[in-house]
């Protein structure tokens, strides 16, 4: 049996389930459903990441990921979102966060899923260390960028 | 007393996830000036402060009670 | 067990799977994963729809969509495609085209996957009927436009 | 003979999905003069033709074996 989703905009240590964000804003309203997974890299620039640690002030990243939804929901009507990020560690190829948008239009559902990313990457208090076979680096400068889904 | 949050490189130059600070009145520049002076092993340049989960001003007053989170640049995603 | 996708490019009776072809797309040079589900919309501009049919030039088809994942691949270096499109009767909700791409880079894989369902309803031979409480019609002047998912 | 496929509309106004057509040489505009005298009940103006699963322009000659497809506009996604 198919639980569901707990809650649309969630901080979680469980690999991520994209289908139940699917399932969830899948509706007979919405004719498109557009669903991002960022997921861990191996290689960037010729430097092999093995894994991945991210860390979250948790309260405030799923507040900030019920804000960033709430305000989609506004700017595209009809639409309706669920988001989800993995913290703790995570292996190459692992997925890290998941954004599905729902919407009567296609468009839509493409250009708010892109916005969600875009506005995460900006204020969700969520920060990500690569681990490399020689060396590990908390990552936050966004014009550094080894590893992971990137600009 | 206020509580103070710290993260990723910052919770590692602290050594911990957050402490506890005697408090009475000021502002989060106050905040950020101590902790600035107490882990002078981090670069808090690019720091945003945040006050019970939400994004403030160095201005914005801190009251005895508050929860203060020092936020590095964010990498999520 | 999961057996994985049949084929990259597929047009079937069954179900889709969304996750078949997202796992098939997914892989350790990728950091990007979208995927869009066009769903069957119920109402549109007032007038519900009871359920579809899709049609398709089944060889044909497929030869079109794996040109289109071609294309993309080609366009988009470090790319990965996979489409598949149900046809038969559907249901509202029903899962009609699933689409996923991975890209090294998220910019990447939200252009890709939208060039994806352009082309598709451009130049796949598959057709929709909708089928109303009082009707039914082929679907195939692109500028008129009820149920399922819409420009 | 050649071998002929209809689709949606066109497939209910011929009533069948397929036929084979007897022919010697010709162009897919002569098939496609054919199948609009023969199925006369329906639009093919905005018709295309693909022989052998690839779309051709109606100058494309047609020979014995191919396979013809009138693809009506297309609605798939």
């Amino acid at each position: 049996m198919d639980v569901g989703l707990k809650k649309p905009f969630e901080v979680t240590f469980e690999p991520l389930e994209p289908m139940k964000c699917m399932n969830y804003v899948t509706r007979p309203e919405a004719g498109a459903v557009t669903l991002f997974a960022g997921t861990v890299r191996e290689w960037t620039n010729g430097k092999r990441t093995m894994h991945l640690e991210y860390e979250a002030y948790v309260p405030m990243a799923e507040k900030k990921l019920a804000e960033i939804g709430a305000e989609i929901e506004k700017k595209w009507p009809g639409s309706r979102v669920a988001i989800v990020h993995r913290i703790g560690a995570l292996a190459i190829s692992d997925l890290a966060v998941v954004i599905a948008v729902s919407s009567p239009h296609r468009r839509a559902a493409y250009e708010a899923n892109e916005y969600a990313i875009e506005q995460i990457k900006k204020v969700v208090p969520i920060w990500k260390k690569e681990i490399w076979e020689d060396g590990e680096k908390w990552i936050g400068d966004q014009s550094y960028k080894p590893g992971s889904e990137q600009l | 007393m206020i509580y103070l949050h710290y993260f990723a490189g910052l919770k590692e130059a602290a050594g911990k996830p957050e402490e506890s600070l005697p408090w009475t009145s000021g502002t989060a520049a106050d905040v950020l000036q101590w902790a600035a002076t107490t882990y002078s092993n981090f670069d808090f340049s690019a720091v945003q402060i945040a006050v019970n989960e939400e994004y403030v001003l160095e201005t914005e007053p801190v009251k005895p009670g508050d929860h203060v989170a020092f936020i590095p640049p964010v990498s999520g995603g």
